[in-house]
């Protein structure tokens, strides 16, 4: 796996000198007061949730522009050090609350790295399908609101339409559209419910049609592709130094993936492509995120097929200190009456450490840095957010784009203010 | 002779009595508020505006696309009364027109060599 | 991937599968530099402040409840199965890198400082670490020198202290459970 | 004592018959909101046209958010109610659905754009962060919009399913078209 070799998007680095993340107005143009400031503020339609960005314009042009956030910021890993780890986890899915799934996964991996908790095989594939379901749903909720932003609003209703499909199921698995709090410490909170393999084959089924309207309707549109080739370029160097991953990455030629790389839960035993692309433009990104999907329902296929041969195999780990008992033991034995009384009291101790735990999210790597001193609350949480990253290379990006540009490449970044402003 | 000027008559009062009624029930029906407050006469800014903005200059490519824009848009204007009498005019007044296309074309050509259609 | 001629080198911790290199404060810098050229940590991956301030205090047990009902931020139970390591410094500073290559090394650089101490910045070495350090300057009040821009970035300008301090109020109100109280 | 539902609104009656004083009564009292309720036929009309379209502004904060997308398309589908147009700038938006969590350094932008939506102008506090804070209760989150703007209409849920969302559209649609007055007038709140 060497990096792939990369294609000369442009000469040295476009990365401002004096502060890496504000584009500052050239000198020359200092002077003249043609310069126009403008607040694409906190409530802007084509600012994804709450971003503001200080733009000086000279004219149609973009040269100056400065990405200010903090207006969503909720104060979590202050909350997370005064739950228990049990009550914790409900919190990280709100972090990036469109790929919600994986936030959660992040976490919960973190506390059985700590824990060095064996979870069974069934919640291991359980836990990859879902996160690769919500991995569409975060593209399909991209792909719609950036066309959207660019003119073409009937993809927003096509891709909303798959969006409830992802929903149902996972309303079906967990009972809850978003936001599922669906996976605990030691593998999941439920057993996965009699029907939902089918109804999971009906959506693989018809996926691959759905993404072939949308390339249909994108992909040979003149106005798409005027709007989106050669415009936010990045390069692979500037995108590894201003520590882009994820699909910014790859669409900068770096083939990395930390479902390949850096394998986790068993994306090892999985076959699937890893998109690159080479232009490191707004279209190339979402080339990448197309194929992602596709790769994401090969992903959910098989892991279907081996969850489907799995009916009956213990979904959470039993180890008594860390996982309830089940209800019907709670009559009969002592020890799990008082197990499952410390748990639910106090909450269960997690040994003390320190741990970094990076995953795949649908934005990039997402990591989780969690501290622990042996008592039942976490010490410090410190979630790594890719969309915090991603608004940093806003400034690089916008080197000579006009002003309608700026909302294409702002929307190709696919930051979530959630995520980034924690 | 006002017999057949009777319909443009009933036409004009019907053009001016809709936006008429119009404004006159947005005052009447419209709900005061109690008390002009500051935030109302200051510009929407997305939420952050400071206050009134002071007047800036605009770059002059807006005014010359804007001139373009004029030139090409009254072209059409004047196409509209020959396409409804060019059965009546037939070949003449088509050939007449091409001449008046051409020099439009001349000059469509001139800015877009000269660079002035893009930004 | 030889770790002790890291510039600044002071301890080499093996735990969960993760090597953690704790570097003396003044050297952060140069040993970024160093593991970025010589050891081909080319991605920052995260920048992290701890607070420890009464690391390991025995915590008291139960809820505690006041006049105008439990709130339930305060202290639980906090019963410590075994003393946590002694952390005779308040702060640590974690950079988390990896190696954009095969098998995906990655690596913890760590500083200990007190309250106070200032960190040299690697925006030169990493341009990703300028928000990082400036959110870790915000929530937690580390002074990185020489970073170009070190101004608050998440909260309001005018904001007094840094919230994720272990001795600052998480804020918010008590929750009253019933009419009574 | 005439009740609420007997002037046609419908939600009060059919969720708890048996309930005491509604949220409009306790606030207003029950003799003013009578005469607030004695309308003549051109407010009723006026009323009318104002609940046929009522269009939101976008202000998407967080998780709920995406939810307040979710009814715009095709399955939910706020249009039916005439509201699928969503307005960028206050100037021209009568609703305000707060969907999302306020946080401190949101609030003053979000008081701006409160103040400068023209009358008649309602508020909704989408989710249980908008209500009361939700789970957050830290330092950083208002603990519940109506701490600056007067709310009319609380859903609750986090996030709050698209029905929930426009069940409270609805409701808010019956007690305007019914005759009780907006959030700001009841609580004499600064306009």
């Amino acid at each position: 796996m060497s990096l792939a070799e990369r294609t000369k998007i442009y000469e040295g680095s476009r990365i401002p000198q004096r502060v890496p993340t504000v584009l500052d107005v050239p000198p020359e143009l200092l002077s003249s007061d043609d310069i126009l400031q403008v607040n694409f503020g906190p409530n802007h339609p084509s600012t994804h949730g709450v971003l503001r960005l200080i733009v000086d314009l000279d004219g149609e042009q973009v040269v100056g522009l400065s990405a200010v956030i903090g207006y969503l910021h909720t104060g979590f890993e202050k909350n997370m050090e005064q739950k228990t780890w049990w009550k914790a986890i409900t919190y990280p899915e709100r972090i990036d609350y469109v790929g919600y799934q994986n936030n959660e996964l992040v976490f919960v991996l973190a506390i059985e790295k700590l824990l060095a908790l064996e979870i069974p095989e069934k919640a291991t594939w359980m836990r990859m399908l879902l996160c690769e379901l919500n991995r569409i749903h975060s593209h399909l909720v991209f792909l719609g609101t950036s066309a959207l932003e660019l003119g073409a609003i009937s993809m927003f209703w096509y891709t909303f339409r798959e969006r409830e499909m992802v929903l149902d199921l996972s309303e079906l698995v967990a009972g809850q559209r978003m936001h599922t709090r669906y996976f605990q410490a030691g593998g999941l909170a439920e057993d996965i419910p009699r029907g939902f393999y089918s109804e999971c084959r009906k959506f693989v089924e018809w996926m691959p049609q759905a993404l072939d309207d949308y390339l249909g309707l994108l992909d040979r549109n003149k106005i798409w592709l005027e709007r989106t080739k050669g415009v936010g370029l990045l390069s692979a160097d500037d995108a590894i130094a201003l520590g882009q991953s994820g699909p910014v990455l790859r669409a900068s030629g770096v083939d990395w993936d930390l479902r390949r790389d850096d394998p986790y839960l068993s994306y090892d035993k999985v076959h699937f492509h890893v998109p690159v692309y080479h232009g490191g433009d707004v279209y190339d990104r979402y080339r990448v995120r197309m194929d992602e999907m596709a790769e994401s329902v090969r992903i959910i296929e098989q892991c279907l097929d081996k969850l489907e041969r799995m009916d009956g195999k213990p979904w959470i780990a039993d180890d008594r200190k860390v996982v309830l008992p089940p209800r019907e033991e709670l009559h009969t034995s002592m020890e799990s009456l008082i197990h499952h009384f410390k748990i639910v009291t106090e909450g269960y101790r997690v040994p003390e450490g320190e741990v970094y735990v990076a995953i795949e999210s649908p934005r990039g790597e997402s990591g989780c840095y969690v501290v622990s001193d042996g008592g039942p609350k976490p010490w410090r949480v410190h979630f790594r957010a890719p969309s915090f990253v991603a608004l940093e290379a806003t400034a690089t990006c916008m080197r000579d784009t006009l002003v309608a540009d700026m909302i294409a490449v702002v929307g190709s970044l696919d930051a979530v203010m959630g995520d980034s402003d924690r | 002779m006002l017999r057949d000027w009777l319909p443009f008559l009933i036409y004009g009062l019907l053009a001016l009595a809709i936006p008429a009624s119009m404004i006159y029930a947005s005052f009447a029906l419209a709900t005061r508020p109690a008390r002009r407050t500051r935030a109302r006469l200051v510009p929407f800014e997305s939420g952050v505006s400071q206050g009134q903005m002071k007047p800036q200059r605009f770059t002059v490519s807006f005014y010359l696309t804007a001139m373009l824009f004029i030139v090409f848009d009254i072209e059409i204007v004047f196409l509209y009364p020959l396409a409804v009498q060019l059965h009546a005019l037939g070949w003449f007044g088509f050939v007449e027109f091409l001449f008046f296309i051409v020099i439009l074309l001349v000059a469509y050509v001139y800015i877009w060599r000269k660079g002035a259609l893009d930004w | 991937m030889n770790v002790r001629d890291i510039p600044g080198f002071l301890d080499v911790r093996e735990e969960h599968g993760e090597t953690t290199v704790v570097v003396e404060r003044e050297r952060v810098r140069d040993a970024a530099r160093h593991l970025r050229d010589e050891l081909g940590f080319n991605f920052l991956a995260d920048v992290v402040a701890t607070d420890y301030l009464n690391w390991g205090t025995k915590g008291v047990s139960g809820y505690i409840g006041t006049a105008s009902g439990r709130d339930l931020n305060l202290p639980m139970t906090q019963g410590l199965q075994a003393q946590p390591r002694p952390k005779p410094w308040r702060f640590s500073v974690s950079y988390h890198l990896l190696a954009l290559r095969e098998g995906a090394p990655r690596l913890r650089l760590q500083t200990l400082l007190e309250d106070g101490d200032p960190v040299p910045s690697v925006v030169s070495v990493w341009p990703t670490a300028d928000w990082h350090e400036r959110e870790q300057f915000d929530l937690m009040g580390i002074r990185f020198d020489g970073h170009p821009n070190l101004v608050r970035i998440l909260l309001e300008d005018d904001w007094e202290g840094h919230p994720l301090r272990k001795d600052y109020p998480i804020g918010g109100e008590p929750v009253r459970f019933s009419d009574a109280e | 004592m005439t009740r609420l539902r007997d002037h046609g609104l419908q939600s009060e009656r059919l969720l708890w018959p048996t309930k005491g004083p509604s949220k409009f009564e306790e606030e207003m009292g029950v003799e003013e909101l009578e005469q607030a309720l004695g309308l003549t036929t051109l407010e009723k009309a006026v009323r009318w046209a104002q609940t046929k379209s009522m269009w939101p502004d976008t202000f998407g904060l967080a998780c709920c958010a995406i939810e307040m997308m979710a009814i715009v398309s095709a399955r939910y589908d706020i249009a039916r109610f005439g509201m699928e147009a969503f307005r960028a700038s206050p100037r021209q938006a009568d609703l305000l659905i707060v969907s999302g969590r306020v946080s401190h350094k949101m609030a003053k932008p979000l008081r701006q754009i409160y103040d400068q939506m023209v009358e008649p102008k309602w508020v909704i506090a989408m989710g249980a962060c908008a209500s009361s804070g939700g789970m957050f209760n830290n330092y950083a989150i208002l603990q519940g919009v109506d701490r600056i703007v007067p709310v009319d209409i609380y859903v609750p849920f986090c996030p709050p399913r698209p029905e929930a969302l426009m069940e409270g559209i609805l409701r808010l649609h019956e007690a305007h078209l019914a005759g009780v007055p907006p959030a700001y007038e009841r609580r004499q709140v600064a306009t």
